[in-house]
């Protein structure tokens, strides 16, 4: 067998169903974890992709959440603390064709890991990067992490953590991701169909999941998150669509220069935000991502949505270029430079 | 051969079998040029040589300093030669710096030459000279030769519409021109080499070659050389033979085992001196498939080759010491999940960051032991500049066939230094396999082993059928599903240390040089090839029962390490370190290996090798280094 | 003292020696309670005992199933009493999972008590029971007593105003309360624990406390138990005792440091099993000025600590095997500065993850040889969960005095094993020295070694004059200046290595159980004292000629260390990893040290021991683990 | 001696100057390199500062700039690459009454060191950071940095780089710096004054200088940083005060919204933006840093300057607090817990 890479595709699309996506290993996560909505959407959203079960991979880093591998019917790395995204990248970049998720946490993703995240984001590799955030440590059993609020008590912070969290959408933005979304583990449609956006964007995607972690960090969304509070205080975004919230989308956003404001029962003559996922400009996402509970509604949905070349293909047009220009000829190699015959 | 090259000439012509010439100046003065071409000329000869650069560990520091002196030593042989010599027999010094840093290695009666015309106040004072060393007789013990290069070439050059600068610059093509004459060496090469290179810029050109000319004319002409020296070709095997660095021959031996494997090369790298060559070498390639990947640091490096690995292609990372030390939890998760890659570590001394641009063999335990866990890896090191292509093919031919991690361990020594190499020919390299899993009926076993090398298969994305899961956790035999069962433990354990034993049924065994049994055996690894061999030969040349034998592949020991061990009365390890093999070889066959340690980052002198082995004898006393003890029992 | 805890009782009361107790359930059962609470009456009564808790590794795996079972072991006795014991005699099953993954350690013809109300068909499904156990007559081998706990616990709290949830979760109580009767034991302490505990919730102390008294009185009422036990005190030191985990000594010994040294305590860490609890435990105690800081990756937390070493504190870093390989860069760069700090690394089942929750031996060569260059650090191990107390502080007290990195090496075993303690009064504590560099005449010469330890100055920012500079290039000697010199490397890495050496001077002479001359030495380090002590014990018990040493200082190793070696015929070397102690010992002594490797995460049983002995001594043929071979020659 | 911090610090402030801040060891930098300028301005603002040179430390990484602190006669380390925040954060926390200064590159900071940068940032140690972006490793001899542009041809990018560059600036605010400033090597006048606020600012000080390598990125910023051009291709950033440049100020920026314009032959009446570094509201900051030359002038200058608690002032509070609350008795604590009496 070769490993011209493309005889390893099959190339019939079979048609597959969420059990195919369903692996015989036992869950093994606490019962009520947020972590088990996040699967089963993705377990729904897979077959709609289309792509043979042989072709995606999944790689993950260490944590509760990075468990997600072993629990999906593809190929699956488990790999270390924090560098899962490394070894997306030189798969993806070795093996183009292959579609890679990677899974991460809010302390394997943005603590042991944040470096790897920024330098995959400007990379632009095409790959999907889900980062579940329950603002603490799961699989240690219970420290803060990067994503906990200042003065979190911990079993690590007593007295209060004494440092300000990072926003993960915030420097997947900063970092020049061309795909940048959040969504909520428990609101089940909106989280399977920014799953399906993030995987159908070419490029890097990067979404990032308020996650209930109901042993170390229960609640720690419910604020805005319950089903009774949602649409008050949450704002799903759509490009092209104004910011509208409420039970009866009766409140919206505006912006007075460059800074938002809530508008309270907002007719339709008011000059509400306008969502712009497509633009290069970074400002209108940073100012989405500046927007927080409970001062404005807690934006949900895709932020930026931009195409740029991806790192693989880059390379490969070297390659393809590089072979035109010179044909590989590997005698030609061993004898280059100054050679002399001895007789 | 040599008649062609035998020039006419009124002066005492004496023959010599082998000489070591060092040239010094600063670094803006082009002695590295300077040493290539010579070399050049001297291997189109047919000399057998070697040759080690020393470049300045700054960037660029102040003309004239200390800090900036540059050097490049090149050791020429009508018989065989493996290093660039102990003490030069010649030096040419382009300034009072040069002349301050590299005095001290001059053979005693050696032939020193220098321009006088820098000398000058200012330049004896970059230097820390109190006094002129040219009048003050402190260098009485050399012949002197003060030649005005500076101004000899000014004349030479005159009229041509270049600046001063640019004349000044040439001062090398000069010295180059004398030494040529000093050897009875023609100037063609350089000539032809200057053609291509300035054809652009004929003023530079033309300015090169009168300099060139001038400095051999000037040897023929004036008096101050009553003798010149004929070094005659020596008898090296036919064939078409090029001019190779370690990390150039690196890179070029994974290339070769890329396309012996048929599997496209990925290197994913984070760039550290010394290793830094063998990434631009193997990024220029895009047009042989060749992936290379700059990452954010070393850990991403091992992570993304990792990340290669497991997609099926040939996975190359590389770096030196304190990067190793980085990559050490990756290449652990590589051990785990029985991945085949290679890491490169190009030795530099340590510890910390050390001193990057010195060399140092020091590196033997952090990669034999240097993860947790009990975690074992295949481990080669190539002895000379040439050997790094073989050994990069033997490192990707193990791990391929073992589904383990190797370490390919070279020094800045090897990296650095070049030598000329007989091209081998496609045929004459061993072929690479390697097979992908096959689709299997019923439950697919990643961790169903191989009986023979107890490897498991390498079952790639995009195969139908083969979907499964790997990771850092324990996994359980045949199933690989996560184990915390603490007999699986218990085996798994055995068997990935096991792999590595298994390894030795593909480790060439151990060969000799000298007698198969005797008074002692010198034990070498790793780029210390050369001095070992030839102070072994030069003592059984002196009548002495002394044996040699060099390690290239340190885990796991070639299978008749331990009878060879046992075939000598005494065993003496010279390293680069305080004892690391020296540890390794006493914890396992039990014997008392007299350790030999020089840990100044620099190689050792044939010299001081000799010396051990007369003391180890009782042919003298207690020998010590120049700058101390010579024996540690260490090991890290 | 026995008096006053004896019960009256119709029952037949025999006395034994020992007994080894395991309470197994589910994670939602509260056996690690039962098991402390028991342990605490046991302690109180004035037995000598040793615990050892077994968490599943998921934090919450789903009710009944195998992964979600939790045990707690205690083994105590009227002598002194080293391990939590091989197979338990008595085993208590909540629930088919409890029983499936227990019942195998339980000794033939041990005692089995069982809730029999939780063997129901969708509990036997979920630990995979094909048939009732209880049926079908696989219990045969063991004495089995059958109480419907639930039920009688329901019918005990009937009426009581809580949840059906929460009656059925005090039925650990009545299992404590039933063992509590067995073993002739007062309730007094558990009932005073839980009026402390469940002051807030007079509801749940009632149904707590009428289990525990419904189960003592089960024992008492009922003709299930024809004989109860009695397990007279042992002759333990008198003092004040407290009952503590390793990871709490460790904790507290660090504390203790600070207070004896007066320098204030510097923790940074990030979390990894099973090293975490230190960092809860010290992040608790801002009183004590101790700064912990969760830092957000190793490599940060031992870079911060080398910044708060060179600020003059009490610099303290800790983590588990990756973790440690993460910091091995930044290790050797307080290796090259020279600064004092420590480094915990509570080793856990490798390589790469591992088995996170398992203990294991095996990164001992990574601490002695996991950096880039000759970098030599101080090992120190702790023996048992007081010793990490005792330990913690000696490892600063190296650090300090010779200005060097400690490693100190506890495991997951010790860690979370516990025992009794004899609470030491300060008096009885070392004093910890220390010396910030003072003021000088002319120039500061921050590497200027104190002749003794070779130590240099350690020089803080904030006092005048002696501002220099340090980092990770060489110093040349004395000035600290950068230095390539060649003779100033060779001197300075021998200094670095030798100021390790020198320590050898403040470690204490290695002792030796049994007689100092005769047919065997077992000799062990760190977590496996108990069971290779006792083993060696019961050898001499049965007149052979066996002594046991320990070592708690690997590196140096103590002076006496070669002469102890040779005045056995045999030397064995039991450890949990492939034989790395063993490869130090061969390789520094030439000894042919037999080693005896289980690699299963699992701390050694003595029975296990006791054969590998008789082995040794050819008093029986060549021994396996029930799992494999128990001899590697490997090392990593 | 005692470790009583205070104990260590001279009392006295001492008249310091220039040449008080110089060492005895030769500067090893190439001839005209631009960390010439910085360590000059530096020793030029340090005596400024009136604080006695043995309570200040410089740190740095691995680095051509990572050499400053063998220049500076104060106490200094030169640590691993990529690291210098990390024992900076060590050494600020343990010992708070120091003046710390850490000096790193675009490779050590934003490359190797990344993941510390955005910890450092979030966490507010009093530190000033300068970070010397000469968008090269120039201590290897020139391979590209994650700050040298798309496309860059470099010793390890023979093709030309794959990968967007990251933006420090960017980087430095999304993690939530507190005070963010930039400034170019041959600016010396405002280069000085930019150190001297990044020192005297209480909190993480970022200052990104352009700095020249003229042997292996030679001219990296001159199209907009050089004498003749500089007026018109950089604005300088002062709080309170509108965007202007040019030769005379005649030109200025102005917002439509949240997107920059700018405005040639600006009047007096034309409403251009003025600067407010000390607004809590990031966005201003964001537009500011995504201007870039030839369609932008390149802002130089403070985008960020506001007050939060310091990391070490957080602990130093727990430890007063706890030590009020519950004075430390070593006994005491060894005591805890159950114990029981043997005799
Ligand atoms: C090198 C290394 N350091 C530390 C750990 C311990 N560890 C495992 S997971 C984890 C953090 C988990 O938090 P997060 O990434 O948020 O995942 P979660 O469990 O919350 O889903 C830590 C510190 C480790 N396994 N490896
Ligand atoms: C662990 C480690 N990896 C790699 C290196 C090699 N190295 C030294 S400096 C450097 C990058 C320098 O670039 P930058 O930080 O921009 O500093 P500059 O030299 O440009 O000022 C590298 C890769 C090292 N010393 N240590
Ligand atoms: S600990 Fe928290 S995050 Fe982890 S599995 Fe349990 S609930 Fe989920
Ligand atoms: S290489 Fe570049 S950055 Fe380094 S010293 Fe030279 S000019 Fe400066
Ligand atoms: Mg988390
Ligand atoms: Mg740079």
């Amino acid at each position: 067998m070769t490993a011209a890479t493309n005889g390893l595709i099959g190339s019939d699309l079979p048609v597959l169903t969420r059990k195919d996506f369903v692996t015989d290993q036992e869950v093994r996560w606490c019962p009520g974890c947020g972590d088990y909505s996040i699967l089963a959407q993705m377990q729904k959203m897979l077959p709609e992709l289309h792509i043979p079960r042989e072709n995606i991979v999944f790689i993950s880093g260490i944590g509760c959440s990075s468990r997600f591998p072993y629990y999906v019917e593809t190929y699956g790395f488990h790999s270390i603390h924090g560098r899962a995204l490394t070894l997306a990248t030189g798969l993806k970049t070795a093996r183009p064709e292959l579609t890679v998720f990677v899974v991460t946490g809010d302390g394997d993703g943005l603590s042991i890991g944040g470096n790897h995240l920024l330098h995959a984001m400007r990379r632009n590799l095409d790959i999907t990067v889900i980062l579940f955030n329950n603002r603490i440590y799961g699989l240690t059993k219970g420290q803060f992490s990067p994503t906990s609020p200042l003065g979190k008590v911990t079993k690590s912070s007593p007295y209060g953590t004494t440092e300000q969290p990072l926003n993960p959408t915030r420097i997947a933005l900063a970092a020049g991701a061309t795909f940048v979304a959040r969504s909520v583990d428990r609101d089940t449609r909106h989280l399977e169909e920014t799953l399906r956006k993030a995987a159908l964007h070419k490029g890097t995607s990067f979404v990032e999941v308020y996650q209930n972690c109901n042993i170390f960090n229960d609640g720690a969304f419910d604020a805005f998150a319950d089903k009774e509070v949602r649409q008050d205080r949450m704002v799903y975004l759509e490009h092209g669509k104004p910011l509208r919230f409420g039970k009866s989308l009766e409140n919206g956003v505006r912006l007075d220069g460059f800074v938002a404001q809530v508008v309270m029962n907002a007719g339709d003559e008011a000059d509400l935000l306008v969502h712009d996922a497509h633009t290069e400009n970074p400002t209108l996402a940073n100012i989405l991502v500046g927007m927080d509970y409970p001062d404005f509604p807690v934006p949900i949905g895709v932020f930026r949505d931009v195409q740029h070349p991806t790192f693989e293909a880059l390379i490969e047009q070297q390659v393809e270029e590089a072979r035109q220009k010179d044909a590989p000829n590997f005698e030609e190699l061993l004898f280059s430079g100054e050679t002399w015959e001895v007789v | 051969m040599t008649t062609e090259t035998k020039v006419q000439s009124h002066h005492v012509v004496e023959e010599l079998d082998h000489v070591t010439i060092r040239f010094a100046g600063d670094s803006g003065d082009g002695m590295q040029l300077t040493g290539t071409q010579f070399t050049k000329t001297t291997a189109v000869f047919g000399n057998d040589l070697a040759t080690l650069p020393d470049y300045p560990a700054e960037i660029r520091a102040p003309t004239g300093s200390l800090p900036g002196v540059s050097g490049f030593q090149i050791s020429f042989a009508s018989s065989d030669i493996r290093t660039p010599g102990d003490a030069p027999d010649v030096l040419v010094a382009m300034n009072p710096a040069a002349l301050k840093t590299n005095i001290g290695d001059l053979r005693k009666g050696g032939l020193l030459i220098v321009d006088e015309a820098e000398f000058n106040a200012s330049n004896l004072k970059k230097a820390a000279y109190a006094s002129n060393p040219l009048e003050d007789g402190s260098l009485a013990a050399f012949q002197v030769v003060r030649v005005n290069v500076t101004r000899q070439n000014e004349l030479a050059l005159e009229g041509l519409p270049i600046s001063a600068k640019q004349k000044f610059q040439s001062r090398n093509f000069y010295a180059l021109g004398l030494i040529l004459w000093l050897y009875g060496r023609v100037t063609d090469t350089t000539v032809k080499w200057a053609t291509e290179k300035f054809k652009r810029n004929p003023d530079v050109l033309e300015a090169n070659l009168r300099a060139l000319r001038a400095g051999y004319n000037f040897g023929e002409t004036s008096e101050l050389f009553r003798v010149r020296y004929d070094v005659p070709p020596a008898k090296v095997a036919p064939g078409t033979y090029r001019h190779i660095s370690g990390n150039e021959a690196t890179a070029l031996g994974f290339v070769a085992a890329s396309v012996l494997s048929g599997l496209p090369l990925f290197y994913g790298s984070y760039p550290i001196t010394p290793a830094s060559d063998v990434l631009h070498e193997l990024s220029r390639l895009r047009n042989f498939g060749i992936k290379t990947f700059q990452a954010e640091d070393e850990i991403a490096a091992i992570g993304a080759t990792i990340g290669a690995a497991y997609g099926g292609h040939l996975a190359l990372t590389g770096t030196s010491g304190p990067g190793l030390a980085l990559k050490s939890e990756g290449l652990n998760l590589a051990v785990m999940t029985e991945l085949p890659l290679v890491v490169i570590n190009v030795q530099r001394a340590g510890p910390s960051t050390g001193m990057p641009t010195k060399t140092e063999q020091a590196d033997l335990l952090q990669a034999m032991f240097g993860r947790n866990g009990d975690s074992s890896v295949i481990i080669v090191a190539p002895a000379t500049a040439s050997d790094c292509f073989y050994m990069a093919i033997e490192a990707f031919r193990l791990s391929l066939k073992y589904m383990v991690p190797v370490i390919y361990l070279s020094d800045g020594y090897v990296g650095n230094g070049s030598e000329p190499w007989r091209i081998p020919s496609l045929d004459e390299l061993p072929k690479i396999e390697y097979h992908y899993a096959e689709p299997v009926e019923g439950d697919f076993n990643p961790y169903q082993r191989n009986p023979e090398t107890l490897a498991r298969p390498w079952a790639v994305p995009g195969q139908k059928g083969l979907e499964h899961r790997v990771g850092g956790l324990e996994k359980s035999g045949e199933s690989g599903d996560i184990s915390y069962d603490p007999g699986n433990h218990h085996r798994m354990t055995l068997a990935r240390v096991g792999r590595v034993a298994r390894a030795v049924q593909d480790v060439p065994l151990l060969e000799v040089t000298g007698p198969d049994s005797g008074d002692l055996l010198v034990l070498g690894w790793g780029g210390t090839y050369g001095a070992l061999t030839t102070a072994a030969e030069r003592a059984r040349a002196a009548g002495k029962s002394v044996a040699s034998a060099h390690l290239r592949y340190l885990n796991p020991f070639p299978g008749n390490l331990g009878d060879v061990l046992k075939s000598y009365k005494k065993v003496l390890i010279p390293e680069l370190n305080t004892g690391q093999l020296s540890l390794l070889i006493r914890a396992r066959f039990l014997v008392d290996a007299v350790p030999f340690n020089k840990i100044a980052g620099q190689p050792f002198k044939i010299a001081e090798v000799e010396a051990k082995i007369d003391e180890v004898l009782g042919l003298r006393g207690p020998y010590e280094l120049e700058f101390g003890p010579a024996s540690v029992l260490g090991g890290g």
